[in-house]
């Protein structure tokens, strides 16, 4: 049997797609969490700040969605997937679900997302997929300030006031359970990572961890220890509570309007 | 006094006043407070659109609301900015808003009940914002001034991008052309009374028009604008199909303008006073959210306070 | 021109139909909000007098909404009311969309939602429609098992502890600007009333307020001054902010499978 | 003794032990910690189908599901009270539950993802429980025993009304006969280990079966009572046409009874030890809840107090 390169890439792109749909769907979801700051951040600039970082977060989203349709044959553009897919379908971790906690969680949060997010785009710069590789290079800019940002932060408030330092300390500890997953090895990623095209999440975990590391040390906060329970299942689709109401409420007005433009 | 011969000279000259400047007691007063509440207005302002935020019906919508509402949390910060060159800082200006002491524009009183109104509030409201805004930067006091050259900027984008929603709606379905034409009735007449109560013949005398034009502040009478913004809308209103909500709106050829209806000026005047639909939900809102922060503040401030001194230690050590 | 009972009937039955889904849709709304009580209640006899009384609201709503459809000629079901109507289509007062807040708040609006239907639903007893004749006398032993449960509670926390009493009286202020919409005479209630079908809101408020002001005195609790400002348009579909965010939980599922059974 | 005697009679008898006979120690513990156990469970096994209440996807659904989320309190309610003669309140009880002391149900520790979960757990978890409290309507400890005919009786009905959801989706859109699918798939193997680890063979030396069953607390092994549901399950699932999630599940002729493939124990005790989706967040919803009604119930307390104090008043009055 001949060699047929077009089928051979069909046969490939599949995987790659669920691989590159984890990374848009936690983009999205954290995208959505971040914007719901507006009018609530504790300082008008922070309104700015947090608004201008779901917009990076909700643009990574957008230019992954339409070429994942394009891989999986669907044809899907960026509404479809964000408007009319229903929970069992979404790819994300629990990280990016959770409610809005107080400020410190979501320095918490942003801390080690924008971590795992750097050493994540800074791998699949190299990635063999060009398109992959493109997207990752201009998100690598945006997440490389993300983590600046939440290092600022976290610095600042670890080492502020009593009670800032008590705070962020125990949102570090809230956070804990859900990092796990975001380090998790799964059928996508392997695949996608054997192809050249992604990267396994278990390699980003030392170096991610390393970059938190020297933030809680200048913030003279302590790394927290392992939690007695951890987020598992958002890559296959089981989420966590928070998730449904989410998607009642990022779809709820496009499902209300079936085949309506905006 | 000699304030007053150089201030004058400057104002007769339409040259700008700076904040070196010296400059009459209530003239600093009317621009703090002008100043302040034009802030407000925006800070405020944040609130209806932020409301559609999560809601928003498609990711390029919802991009472009955030990317607004972004913008008008920045033109709130120039606001500041501009009102702090007169001696009062935004903390404290803050505080004048979430106790009352200070107002917004009553419109951000009214609710956003569906995405329509996203787009209404841009063509609309942030239509005679511009109206009220352009001559704004012709304003005799110079960081104001400055400041509204960069807001009108991005309010004449923002007003684009209503127009373009209202528009895509008209074409779209039935439910969304009824979804638009709702949105316009709802707030064709808070936006026309955006431009405050009656101040020319009659009304002339009771409001501060007579004095803030004659100090280069204001540019044209309430009333002025109010005509102009009808003359502008009507056309836009017909491309995008939409009947604006006022039977005695028709062309006057012998004025060379639109004849319009009043504004229910009792409504306009309860709302003012707080009893209307949102005043209290807006201000609790900033006041939650102004609250919850204080902690983080307190930290940046503690934090800053320290880097502060180990900075002096390492010089001294030096 | 020969007088066709038909016609006159089927003209005076579309005010009857505005008038009574401002009734059903309360009663919907309020049941949606005290439903969300179930798992949250102060103690497990409370998690399910709460949801006995959303029970019997819902089911106000149920026996109203088809009957609803037939008048208005449209044919629609309680499903097609609860979960494929906009925002701008429900005529709930404010009142029963507020977020849920703390007990006392929920005792507060009980208490005077509920002294509203005792009221509404004595007159309505004597609708000349026998269809509305009929709920109203089921939903009339409802909402008086209702009164006695919220003005128990109102009693205990006001006659409780120092807290209770505070907390009592705080509440029943935030609930005051969202009483005069109750009240309200509006063109379809006028209409309805002057058919003999429906009653005027405004001429059950003294009844209402007595009811309420002889709990508030057995509990030591003051009645508050007029609010500074009221609450309006819910019968005219202007509603305020949770009710959007409460029609997306509501409604999202059953949006989400257009034209499914369930 | 002479406690042990009457005790051992009444066993032997098959009779009733009551509140007020003398029973032993082991006895009432093992019953306290069991009922308040399975209070408990029907206290938080509250909360995943609590979850779907406000969105359920029909009215008639959403007064089901509302009504059985009430029984479950009511069940919680007589379960409590069952274990209140034993010597124990509700509300020491509810604490060793909000601190980790007591436990409750495994099963409830999996998260509710789909409306289909909510006819996956009435089918499934309700059939299960149902087949692990039958016997127990036998039970030597009365209280316990009456308890259980009551929530039998409601269990059977509710077990139905899941099944009755799944039969729907079945027939409904394929989205929906994969959402009942789906759900069968992800709490098929859960419900298996309700029934407990292995308890007959090589397994039955460890655990308290023997002992429970001494005492008429247990009548069937926990092996036997999986077996029961397996073949009771099957044919329900060939009539909703849901295909079980077990390559090894087949009929056995020779047994006379469907083999079945192995739980996975490894995960249920990885569960039970509290790393499962949802123990953490099960447990702080309880609590919150507790917590932010003390006050309430601080105040229903000092009420009666005072209208205690006020009837003996009036009676000292008299």
């Amino acid at each position: 049997m001949a060699h047929d390169p077009a089928v051979a890439e069909a046969a490939d792109s599949k995987p790659c797609a669920a691989y590159l749909l984890g990374l848009a769907d936690d983009a999205m979801v954290y995208a959505q969490r971040l914007a719901e700051w507006m009018t609530n951040a504790p300082q008008i600039e922070e309104d700015m700040a947090l608004g201008n970082l779901a917009l990076d977060l909700l643009g990574q989203a957008r230019a992954l969605y339409p070429y994942i349709g394009s891989l999986d044959g669907t044809g899907r553009g960026e509404d479809d997937f964000a408007m009319q897919r229903s929970e069992r379908d979404w790819r994300n971790v629990h990280l990016v679900e959770q409610e809005r906690g107080d400020f410190a969680d979501e320095m918490a949060r942003l801390l080690w997302f924008s971590a795992y997010q750097v050493e994540l785009h800074t791998a699949l710069t190299g990635s063999t997929d060009e398109v992959v590789a493109g997207v990752a290079g201009k998100a690598l800019k945006e997440v490389r300030y993300h983590l600046d940002h939440a290092s600022l932060w976290v610095v600042r408030l670890g080492d502020g006031t009593e009670e800032s330092h008590r705070r962020m300390q125990a949102a570090l500890e809230r956070v804990q359970p859900y990092l796990p997953e975001l380090f998790d090895d799964d059928e996508a990623s392997v695949g996608a990572a054997g192809r050249g095209v992604g990267v396994l999440p278990s390699s980003l975990r030392d170096a991610a961890v390393n970059r938190v590391a020297s933030v809680l040390e200048q913030a003279t906060l302590s790394m927290p220890e392992p939690s007695k329970w951890r987020s598992r299942g958002g890559r296959a689709g089981i989420h966590s509570k928070p998730m449904g109401y989410l998607l009642a409420e990022l779809q709820h007005i496009a499902r209300s309007y079936p085949g309506a433009a905006w | 006094d000699t304030v007053g011969d150089d201030f004058d000279v400057l104002i007769a000259a339409d040259q700008r006043i700076e904040p070196r400047d010296a400059m009459p007691e209530k003239y600093r007063e009317t621009l703090i407070r002008q100043i302040a509440q034009h802030a407000h207005s925006e800070i405020i302002g944040m609130q209806p659109e932020g409301n559609w935020i999560t809601r928003a019906p498609s990711l390029r919508r919802k991009a472009i609301l955030i990317a607004k509402v972004q913008d008008e949390a920045g033109h709130g910060l120039y606001l500041y900015s501009a009102a702090e060159t007169l001696g009062v800082d935004r903390a404290e200006l803050l505080d004048r808003l979430h106790d009352g002491r200070q107002k917004y524009s009553s419109i951000f009183n009214y609710p956003t009940l569906t995405w329509a109104d996203c787009g209404a509030i841009g063509w609309l409201v942030d239509g005679a914002a511009i109206m009220n805004q352009v001559p704004l930067c012709r304003c005799s006091y110079g960081p104001y001034a400055r400041a509204m050259i960069r807001v009108c900027k991005e309010e004449s984008f923002h007003q684009r991008q209503g127009f373009e929603i209202l528009w895509t709606l008209m074409r779209g379905t039935p439910e969304q052309q009824a979804m638009a034409q709702d949105a316009a009735d709802r707030w064709w007449w808070p936006a026309l009374a955006m431009f405050g109560p009656p101040d020319t013949g009659e009304a002339a005398k009771g409001g501060h028009t007579e004095q803030s034009m004659a100090w280069g502040i204001k540019r044209f009478s309430n009333d002025d604008l109010r005509q102009k913004f009808v003359d502008m809308m009507v056309p836009q209103a017909d491309r995008l199909g939409i009947v604006l909500p006022d039977p005695e709106l028709r062309w006057n050829d012998a004025r060379g303008h639109y004849d319009f209806g009043e504004v229910d000026w009792d409504e306009f005047w309860r709302v003012l006073r707080g009893d209307g639909a949102c005043n209290a939900e807006r201000i609790a809102h900033r006041r939650r959210a102004h609250e919850d922060g204080a902690w983080v503040r307190e930290a940046a401030n503690a934090y800053a306070a320290k880097q502060a001194s180990r900075e002096q230690q390492k010089e001294s050590a030096a």
